[in-house]
């Protein structure tokens, strides 16, 4: 839409109109999108190993809520949520060229984004004293209930043992690399918001805010996936 | 040089002629189109080489004959994968094993196999059952199914006379078939990279006339079997 | 990557490179897509020098077993081969870096690194790629990954000894395979890697996307445009699907997780599937580029237009998709389920059909064509003979019962360095010794380039085609001494025979590398078309031309790009960029042009 | 021309926020419906069908798919039958 708004004034956000029509998007944005693809394939395996896995031996893997905490894995999404509302939010300021709009939403964005990852570190720390570890030798995770029950996790010890080693494993790859790409899409927006601070986005040029909302948008996309099968499923 | 040769040794096994009639279908026709292929080459490379004041012709292709030689290699692959089907359920589809079959567990780890007999009570896991290491003892005129488990990595059961293999997969169990067609000693090889050792993973295969085969049983039986395949050098 | 990915190229207008620029800009981080070539071009034949020089040492020890390598043999430590006497472990090291270094990179790079970053602006009449700079970083990112597989030679344990197919459990656990950091090495090196090929793949579809010259519309590109686009396509999405599986076997490996451990219930079965997920197109991603490169000299050498350009196209496309659907045909002994096997029995024989498609067309791109025997066309020719070898014995493979047989014996060796060496390797030289002028400026000598074919393409032949005849005996792959099988030992004359031609074809190939520096610097210099071609970057002017690629601004297309021998012209060919009322005059100026450059 | 852009941003502007009500509101259904007492599969099924529509809101209104043209719809959609390949056909392994 907007893109041929712009298209009438031959801006950046169109291609370069001296070459054979194409993609009809400008070449950051069909790049942005090319990559994603690739990134597609790349959660899929991981993915797909996990689904491969938990339907060939189910006994590794515990029923929602036994082991992972939702309630607090729910809010974590609900934010991830939030943090894509700014982002668009960010995008459709600088569109029309509402510079301070662009930096508040960016720095929204951020702030979200930092406390999703914050609150996964949080999420992982809790989770490794309660025993639920990736290494197969020391996965002794034996369920959130009789943590709370047993106090200094003593009773814990004898509750019977939740799930198998796979289950470890294949939970910290899937959300440790969704993670990692949250925390690289913080550090790009850190990137984005300096570079809109020197006012390099404008109305008719804003390629860099609307390439890292894509990006920011799919892990966001991932993480629904993650959180339905992961935590839910 | 002497063994500069497309044709197979003699098969040892009632899977072995047919593997290898189909082998031999495949190698005439591939011949062919390969004899043909290349000639027609060579022809054409002899008869349009450059020779002065000659123009090449000015053609962009020709849609029947494009139709044609993508056609036919069709219909003669097509015929090849049907041809295939039957024989590959036979061997490897565990529906097919025969009934009647002598039920031998084989156990590979590195570096050898150790090859369980079910014992007089046909039952394997029973008290009765006896190990040899590297070597399999089977009767003329009677089917044997063997259960392939590995105790650490990969390894592959091939018997080259037979014309068959199989990967023994650790955590899973794989089955082989065959029926003997005349008795004598038989190599085994280890096909799967399985280590240091994988060259020496070796062992025999000998095929009794059913009356020997007993007394070699009863051999078996009361002492524990020495280990009669050369230690590797 | 998202960084470079979200912000690099503010200036792909490439504005900054006009004036004139230093030393280090210029040879070491240009973003000059063709520098980047060269680059990439330098790097990967001397892996693939590495890589031959490998399998002379596989070939001494299969040809002489147990006897001490000749001349270097004392330089080797104890625990690789003491007084030169090969070691199991070692050589098990030997034939996974082997082909480590060959496939991932020698002919990889060679293929798409190269020809990828050359021909593809080049031959769309682009100014430079898309993301000049994340192209500099696909080249610079390959590097580390270079040094790590390097190293992993000299870390203790040795270099990882599991096969280039690294099955696991064997690669997953150190107390199985005595190998540790090696194998630790290998799979943070293909990891890296995995990186570079992305930002690779996500360049040339952009370029090939949105940077075409007016005029050049998806019918009208060269075929090894074609081919690198579709190529990049299997890039894009088999690499992560490997960098994945890397991953989490490098989890197994280092932190003792169990993805692919079986007493943890992990499947090693799953890694198979993950690997040739990959690996199929793998070898797809390793044969289309040189299809696309043969197809261009072909056509170009015999003055004659390519027969049935969409037929090609098609069969690429064909190819390229086939290709998802067919791994399994490396699984069938896997104990993989059996009905599973006979789907991909048939998709996978299925494959032959495009395969026939292209075969055909090039041979009917020959009749009735004006042929010249140049070196180029030599290695090009070469390619279609040796690639419907290498194709014939895929389809004994595809047919599982008989795989049943075959499988993991020399017989697969041979089929795949038909394909590898056969096909991919004489594609690439072609492209070299085509290319060549445009790339440096002067042309290969000829003679030695005759010279080097015609010992390379007997060598070759006599090195692998008796590798079928070995697999059909019963020839186990990755045996280091086979004559510890009985069975074997009257094969050990046509071993001996074998690592005797592989030594004349390693040393053959001392004549490329003569011809290819001594042509760098003494070659004769080359006109502006030597070879009288249609395509675009042999009418940009310079070899290679500046920045930019076309200093008179984006050129117009008005043809397709095979237009040789057409009555329209008094030449025997009609560039595409010829407008259809200059088209009866000689068609371009021969006498290299004023521009020259050169970077 | 950022005054047109103006009037052409605001008219098209997308319901960003109305997406943001939906994607909430499926969340939290979600969650209530993963801990109901269903047989697995059916737990499954749902839960996967409103994960994936919530994936797909986001590509089109968020990342603006809606307004892109079709050509990338076919670009985008190129790696989804792969995905689907591997793990099908994987999983009749086990
Ligand atoms: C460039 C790389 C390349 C290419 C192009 C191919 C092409 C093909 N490959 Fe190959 N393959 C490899 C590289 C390649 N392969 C490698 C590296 C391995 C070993 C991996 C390892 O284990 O280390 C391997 C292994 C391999 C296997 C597994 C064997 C085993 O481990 O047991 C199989 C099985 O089906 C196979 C089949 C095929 C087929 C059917 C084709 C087809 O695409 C071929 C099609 C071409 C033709 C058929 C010829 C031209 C056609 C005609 C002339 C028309 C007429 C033809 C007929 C009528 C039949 N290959
Ligand atoms: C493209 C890939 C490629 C290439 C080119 C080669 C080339 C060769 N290969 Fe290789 N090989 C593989 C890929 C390749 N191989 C693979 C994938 C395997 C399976 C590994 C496994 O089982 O895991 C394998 C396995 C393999 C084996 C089986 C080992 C075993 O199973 O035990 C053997 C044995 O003979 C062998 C031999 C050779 C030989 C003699 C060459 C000769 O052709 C080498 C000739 C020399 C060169 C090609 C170098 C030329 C150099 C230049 C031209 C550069 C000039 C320099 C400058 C200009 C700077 N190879
Ligand atoms: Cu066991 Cu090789
Ligand atoms: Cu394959």
């Amino acid at each position: 839409m907007t893109s041929h708004a712009h298209a009438v004034h031959g801006d950046m956000m169109v291609p370069d109109q001296t070459f054979e029509p194409g993609m009809r998007i400008y070449n950051m944005k069909l790049g942005m999108w090319v990559f994603l693809l690739s990134e597609v394939m790349f959660f899929t395996s991981l993915i797909g190993t996990y689904i491969i896995l938990r339907f060939a031996h189910p006994d590794h893997f515990a029923d929602p809520g036994v082991v992972l905490n939702v309630t607090l894995t729910a809010f974590n999404t609900f934010f991830l949520i939030c943090s894509s509302v700014t982002m668009v939010k960010a995008f459709a300021a600088i569109q029309k060229g509402d510079q301070k709009g662009l930096k508040l939403w960016l720095l929204a964005t951020i702030v979200i984004g930092a406390a999703f990852v914050g609150i996964q570190a949080v999420e992982y720390a809790t989770l490794a004293e309660e025993g639920f570890v990736p290494a197969a030798a020391e996965y002794h995770a034996v369920g959130r209930a009789a943590h709370e029950a047993g106090a200094a996790g003593a009773a814990g010890a004898e509750a019977p043992i939740v799930g198998g080693p796979l289950y470890g494993a294949t939970f910290y790859t899937m959300t440790g690399f969704h993670g990692a790409h949250v925390s690289i899409g913080v550090l790009c927006l850190i990137f984005v918001l300096i570079r809109a601070m020197r006012g390099s986005y404008t109305a008719a040029d804003h390629r860099g805010v609307e390439l890292i909302g894509l990006y920011w948008h799919f892990v966001d996309l991932v993480w629904i996936i993650l959180f339905t099968i992961v935590y839910l499923i | 040089m002497e063994n500069w040769s497309w044709l197979l040794d003699q098969s040892a096994s009632t899977v072995g002629p047919e593997i290898d009639r189909l082998y031999y279908w495949i190698l005439w026709i591939t011949g062919i189109v390969f004899v043909a292929t290349e000639v027609t080459l060579v022809w054409f490379l002899v008869k349009y080489r450059h020779r002065e004041g000659r123009k090449a012709e000015y053609i962009h292709g020709n849609t029947k004959v494009e139709i044609v030689w993508t056609a036919v290699p069709a219909v003669i692959v097509l015929w090849i994968a049907l041809a295939s089907r039957s024989l590959w359920a036979e061997i490897k589809d565990p529906a097919h094993i025969p009934p009647n079959s002598m039920r031998v567990l084989v156990t590979a780890k590195q570096f050898e196999w150790n090859v369980t007999y079910p014992g007089p009570d046909e039952e394997l896991g029973t008290g009765d059952d006896f190990t040899v290491r590297n070597r399999l003892d089977i009767p003329m005129g009677r089917p044997t199914a063997l259960l392939l488990q590995s105790e650490d990595v990969i390894h592959s059961f091939f018997v080259p006379l037979f014309r068959l293999k199989q990967d023994v997969v650790p955590g899973m169990d794989t089955h082989m078939w065959f029926e003997p067609t005349r008795t004598g000693v038989f190599p085994i090889g280890c096909a799967e990279l399985c280590g240091i050792g994988h060259t020496r993973m070796r062992g025999t295969l000998t095929v009794h006339a059913a009356a020997d085969y007993q007394t070699w049983v009863n051999e078996q039986l009361p002492a524990p079997p020495a280990p009669p395949a050369p230690p590797a050098p | 990557m998202a960084t470079t990915a979200a912000t690099s190229g503010h200036h792909d207008t490439d504005t900054e490179h006009h004036h004139k620029l230093g030393f280090i800009r210029t040879y070491i981080f240009s973003t000059d897509h063709k520098m980047i070539a060269k680059q990439f071009l330098i790097v990967s034949l001397l892996f693939l020098l590495l890589g031959g020089l490998l399998a002379g040492l596989v070939r001494w020890q299969l040809g002489f077993p147990g006897q001490p390598i000749p001349f270097i043999g004392g330089l080797f430590s104890d625990t690789t081969a003491p007084g030169g006497i090969v070691l199991p472990e070692f050589y098990n090291a030997l034939v996974t870096m082997h082909a480590t270094f060959m496939i991932f990179f020698a002919i990889m790079p060679l293929l798409v690194g190269v020809w990828g970053n050359f021909l593809i602006p080049l031959q769309i009449g682009a100014p430079d790629m898309a993301f000049p700079r994340l192209n500099t970083a696909s080249f610079w990112i390959s590097v580390p990954a270079g040094f790590l597989m390097l190293a992993s030679f000299f870390v203790d344990g040795g270099a990882a000894g599991a096969g280039w197919t690294a099955y696991a459990p064997l690669s997953a656990n150190s107390e199985y395979s005595g190998v540790h950091m090696g194998q630790i090495l290998w799979l943070v090196s293909l990891t890296i890697l995995g990186f570079s090929s992305i930002t690779g793949a996500v360049n040339y579809v952009t370029t090939v996307i949105n940077m075409r010259a007016p005029g050049m519309t998806w019918f009208r590109l060269p075929l090894p445009v074609w081919a690198l686009f579709i190529t990049s396509w299997l890039l894009l999405l088999a690499i992560p699907i490997l960098t994945g599986g890397l991953i989490m076997l490098l989890f197994d490996q280092t932190i003792g997780t169990g993805f692919f451990n079986a007493p943890t219930d992990g499947e090693p079965l799953l890694w198979q599937h993950i690997f040739w997920y990959f690996g199929h197109p793998e070898v797809y991603i390793l044969i289309l580029p040189a299809m696309g490169l043969v197809s261009e000299v072909i056509s170009n050498r015999s003055r004659k237009p390519i027969f049935g350009y969409h037929a090609m196209v098609i069969a690429i496309a064909s190819i390229a998709f086939l290709g998802w659907v067919v791994w399994g045909h490396h699984m069938f002994q896997s104990g993989m389920n059996p009905l599973l096997g006979t789907t991909f029995m048939i998709s996978t024989i299925v494959i032959a059909v495009p395969s026939a498609i292209k075969t055909f067309n090039w041979m009917g791109t020959l009749w009735r064509g004006d042929i010249h025997f140049d070196a180029p066309m030599l290695h090009a020719l070469a390619f279609v003979s040796m690639f419907v070898i290498g194709g014939l014995s895929g389809i004994f493979m595809a047919s599982a019962p008989v795989d049943i047989y075959i499988h993991d014996t020399y017989f697969i060796v041979a089929h795949l360095h038909y394909v590898l060496f056969g096909g991919s390797l004489f594609g690439i030289f072609a492209g070299i010794t085509f290319w060549f002028p445009k790339m440096f400026g002067r042309m290969m000598s000829p003679t030695l380039g005759k010279i080097h074919f015609w010992l390379t393409f007997v060598a070759y032949n006599a090195v692998f085609f008796p590798m079928h005849n070995l697999g059909l005996k019963g020839h186990m792959r990755r045996i280091y001494d086979p004559n510890q099988y009985e069975f074997l030992q009257p094969l050990q004359g046509l071993n001996t025979f074998i690592t005797i031609a592989a030594f004349v074809l390693i040393s053959s190939q001392l004549i490329f590398a003569v011809n290819f520096f001594w042509s760098m610097y003494a070659g004769e210099k080359a006109v502006q078309n030597p070879w009288k071609s249609n395509t675009l970057e042999w009418t940009a002017a310079g070899h290679p031309p500046g920045h930019g690629n076309f200093p008179g601004g984006t050129p117009r297309v008005h043809r397709g790009p095979y237009e040789y021998s057409s009555p329209k012209s008094t030449d025997d060919f009609l560039p595409q960029i010829v407008p259809p009322d200059r088209v009866l005059r000689p068609a371009v100026p021969h006498e290299p042009s004023p521009l020259v450059t050169g970077d | 021309m950022t005054t047109e852009a103006h009037t052409q941003g605001e008219h098209h502007d997308p319901p960003y926020m109305i997406i943001f009500g939906v994607l909430l509101v499926m969340t939290l259904a979600e969650v209530g419906y993963a801990f109901l007492s269903l047989p697995k599969v059916w737990l499954a099924v749902g839960l996967c069908v409103m994960a994936i529509w919530k994936a797909i809101l986001v590509a089109l209104y968020y990342m603006h798919l809606r307004w892109e043209p079709p050509r990338l719809w076919v670009l985008v959609a190129v790696p989804l039958p792969l995905v689907v390949i591997l793990i099908v056909a994987v999983l009749t392994e086990f």
